[in-house]
């Protein structure tokens, strides 16, 4: 039941982003209430608001969650790869999340410059978290690259839209039954996630979903609940849809029947 | 001699990588640097000596998604 | 944010249920787990099984839940509120979840019979829970015959469709936002719940969903959570669902720009 | 006289419904009853009299959804 | 598979609202494009507009389609019978078409005062066409109150939406397969209209899709092709859909297999 | 209006496969039916059935269609370099429907191998039809390789499921607007074509929804209709949906209200 | 005296649904009629004499959906 | 010598590919040709010649999607 990311046992089943949340007092507070034992960082050169990313910093280390940082934003294997490497120094840690976009409007993963990276990684000691599509062929590359974790979209970053294509998430699950699958950006309300689990994927990971909703703290609650309850109910197999309706209440015994019903 | 740090142009008479950031006061901070795209670890900015027309990044932990 | 029913205040947004289980003990540790307080029964002629009766009655009279009778199986007027008359003298309660079933394939109510016995009963001092559609204008008739709750099916009966209408659903919230509205029947998986619950429903009934899991105890404490997600979920104020993608990691201080990004 | 119980015909000399539950064991038991399609109260089952061809329920609790 | 209306044979399964178009002449114009023999009209008080009445009606009668008036924004069974002996005396027909609206905002059918209204009309020896919903139990009743031909909607009038609820809609096709079902208003786009076909209805009434089209005489011609491709589509059985991919290629006599693919 | 393929212009907007008819009479009555002016064959080893083959080509000569031979089959560059290059000589045409099979139960584009052999293939003088996904970036990659059209999936081949994922298809269509964009593979049913026209796709590719219908004649007809409705809805530029319903009759002169509505 | 036609109030010496039609210059018109909410045939407008406080309504056809 | 012909290993004495399609009666065929996987024209028939344990494929047109 409990799953593991490379070599570490994780509880939570929600990864959670930092950005985007109107204070770093309401991101500590979503981290805590979403129970996220995971979260994502960037790298970025320090801005006006510098300040800012010490207090985060510390934020984050008061939270004792495990770093997941990113490669957010970066367009060439290049980037990527150096962004990774300043990472793993800054962050001390060999976990990345690798992003390599591909498309300006919907920041789509450039599958090809996606698996060159995660090959690089992989081959100097990086345990690579994919930001990939629901591809099949793609996620076979990556795995042959060396990835041992899968994060498909469901929507493209920030929508909020869901899962768009639910088939070929079902698909892809079904594919590599093994393999820990996250769900990985476009969720935007706690029944995607739950949605998500249900087919079996084993973790989800969301930022603008909680960030942006009307109360992050409590949205972040709402989420780690949604989660929980789509992989229980993924474990208890759901019953069977059916076409047609069928009583719940057993007929036999109705009152009023002339005759007695069998 | 003029290098570009983060995208900004600036003189300096630093020899090194580890004397450019003592210069700019990144010497206590925790950040990571990378000199014309490649990455140069903290052990050997010492070494790293700089030439006109570098352009150096300096990058410090920053919220992500 | 506490849901009241006629008189009584509830804490739990789930209804279960109480048939189809494997045995009564699993009907038992499944109410336990769904933290349910209020449970639907039915009244039957006693058949060979009848001893299971009494079984029953003292399982859910342990488990200290509130009782809400139906009017199961009952196919006119008169049916309905003789059931109903039974049920209260019965249980003691005045609470009756009133079905009037209008067709046999989709157990669809029957707006006609389902409005005049809606009346009967409210002026003989019941509290009617009522079976209905998301029809409008059923619902506002149901609310001048003396119902104040009203539950619109999701989908058949023990069909664990999930929603088949979200429109029809969502403007039926919009229309009556005072009114308690549970979502009774169709429900087969915890994201359906939870996506009802985000509409703004005010509860969830359902029981197939539960006794035909495969593990009925473990999907009991799914549908729980998934239902507490939806509704802390809609009271976070989900955000707004984008068409195009945006970034969550700011851009501003990306590495690697030859100039900087303002 | 012949009445039908829940269904089933059967033969009886009780002159009310509460002698007919008695005579069919119910008289301990949680149970709502109607005759013919109406209700009657666990208060009226001793003035309830039943004439021949009755159609009488006998309900018990049972599991519903 | 030609269809029969009441005792008129029809050869065109589009039939056409005449309301909301930029001109008389652009109505004029998508009637002849659409291929409708059948057009809806009003009775109305005349406006300030009055003469377009007069134009409107010449229109109608030169375009020799057939009238089927309407009791359009009625919300009471008497209104909505004066209305209808208005029209059979004004366009010298017995044709219906029955609007008892329940509620504004959705324009909702009133399921009861559509089954007063459709009994009184019928005993009086109209020729009913309601408009109603995908209510299997009001439909029942609509056809002992006298209808030979149902309308339920796909979505509320106006709204553009297509099929809000297709299990509904596909449900209610299964259990009348002989009686004339024709999906009236809520259709926005040709694919709607052919869905609504494939699913085995038998005509399909629209009017603002075409109206508020920005070229409504293309659009008339758009859906008169959609609705024959759905009717079409129907009679010839559509594949099963499959869960998995099957090639369409035969893969026997593939080249550069090592051995021989039987 | 006219679709231009390569230097080729097209009447008709439906491509139509081969494979899987009945019967080559059937196939040929089909072709007819459906107006196509484009049909693709294979290539294979002469098999038992080898008169077949030369029944088949006589047949396609007599339509007088132009002939789009694909690569089926094929999982490496070099197969499916080899198979256009002998498709070449034996049809005497540049065109070539690329396919690049990545998964076998999918039937998925291999979106490597594919840009791979394209890129090869163009600068041979080929014209290539890729088969692909609706992923953006691997569509910008086949443009880069020499692609002038592209031909994303609906769904797995075979299927007849439709669109899997309409926001990605209409992503790829607002992407590339001057692209000629040809969905091939997953349509099942002529509302699916009419859908994906109406998303601004140029043309539809597909074989088994009509060769495996219960009358494939009849259903070639269908699309053919389906196609030119949703091209046609396209252009014609459909009303906005709209949330809430609004009257298509106006309540100006409505009778029977006590005060005059303005 | 003082009817409504269409919802306007006007005053009238029509004695009858017809005079009222004649003086309203709907006679040659094809229009359709009730009063007080009840249907009026064509046939019938002669002999149905109009009282104070009538409510007459006059329609013709409109397009409609 | 042993050749392969569309997966099929035979015995035969043609020196060229277009020998061997003579053999095999494909001569008046509208049929393309591979070697080991490489393409062969129908002009290079006559001038490719054959190897102990080529692979040789012979395609003609089928029906396809």
């Amino acid at each position: 039941m409990s799953l593991r990311l490379y070599d570490v046992e994780v509880g939570s089943r929600l990864l959670l982003g930092s950005a985007l949340y109107p204070s770093p007092e309401i991101l500590q507070r979503s981290v805590a209430a979403s129970g996220a034992e995971i979260v994502t960082l960037s790298l970025r050169r320090e801005t006006a608001t510098g300040r800012e990313s010490a207090v985060l910093v510390s934020l984050i280390e008061q939270t004792a969650v495990r770093v997941l940082p990113n490669t957010a934003g970066c367009h060439s294997v290049k980037e990527a790869v150096t962004t990774a490497q300043m990472a793993r120094e800054l962050f001390d840690t060999p976990w990345i999340k690798l992003e390599v976009i591909g498309e300006e409007d919907t920041l789509a993963p450039d599958p090809f410059g996606l698996v060159e990276a995660a090959r690089i990684l992989s081959e100097d000691g990086f345990q690579v978290f994919p930001y990939t599509t629901e591809d099949l062929v793609v996620a076979e590359a990556l795995l042959e690259a060396g990835c041992k974790v899968l994060m498909p979209w469901g929507a493209p970053i920030g929508s909020g839209r869901g899962l768009n294509n639910p088939y070929g998430l079902r698909t892809l699950r079904n594919h590599f039954p093994d393999v820990p699958l996250i769900v990985d950006a476009g969720i935007g309300r706690p029944s995607h996630a739950a949605q998500a689990m249900e087919l079996g994927y084993d973790a989800i990971l969301l930022n603008t979903a909680v960030a942006k909703a009307g109360d992050p703290v409590l949205m972040a609650e709402a989420f780690a609940k949604a989660i929980e309850a789509g992989r229980i109910g993924f474990e208890a197999q759901p019953m069977e849809e059916r076409d047609m309706a069928s009583p719940s209440t057993p007929l036999a015994g109705l009152p009023f029947a002339l005759k007695e019903v069998q | 001699m003029t290098v570009t740090v983060n995208g900004r142009q600036l003189e300096t008479q630093a020899a090194s990588l580890a004397a450019l950031l003592q210069e700019l006061g990144y010497a206590e901070r925790k950040v990571a640097t990378a000199v014309n795209g490649d990455f140069v670890r903290a052990a050997l900015r010492d070494e790293t000596t700089l030439n006109p027309g570098d352009a150096i990044d300096v990058v410090v932990p920053m919220q992500g998604g």
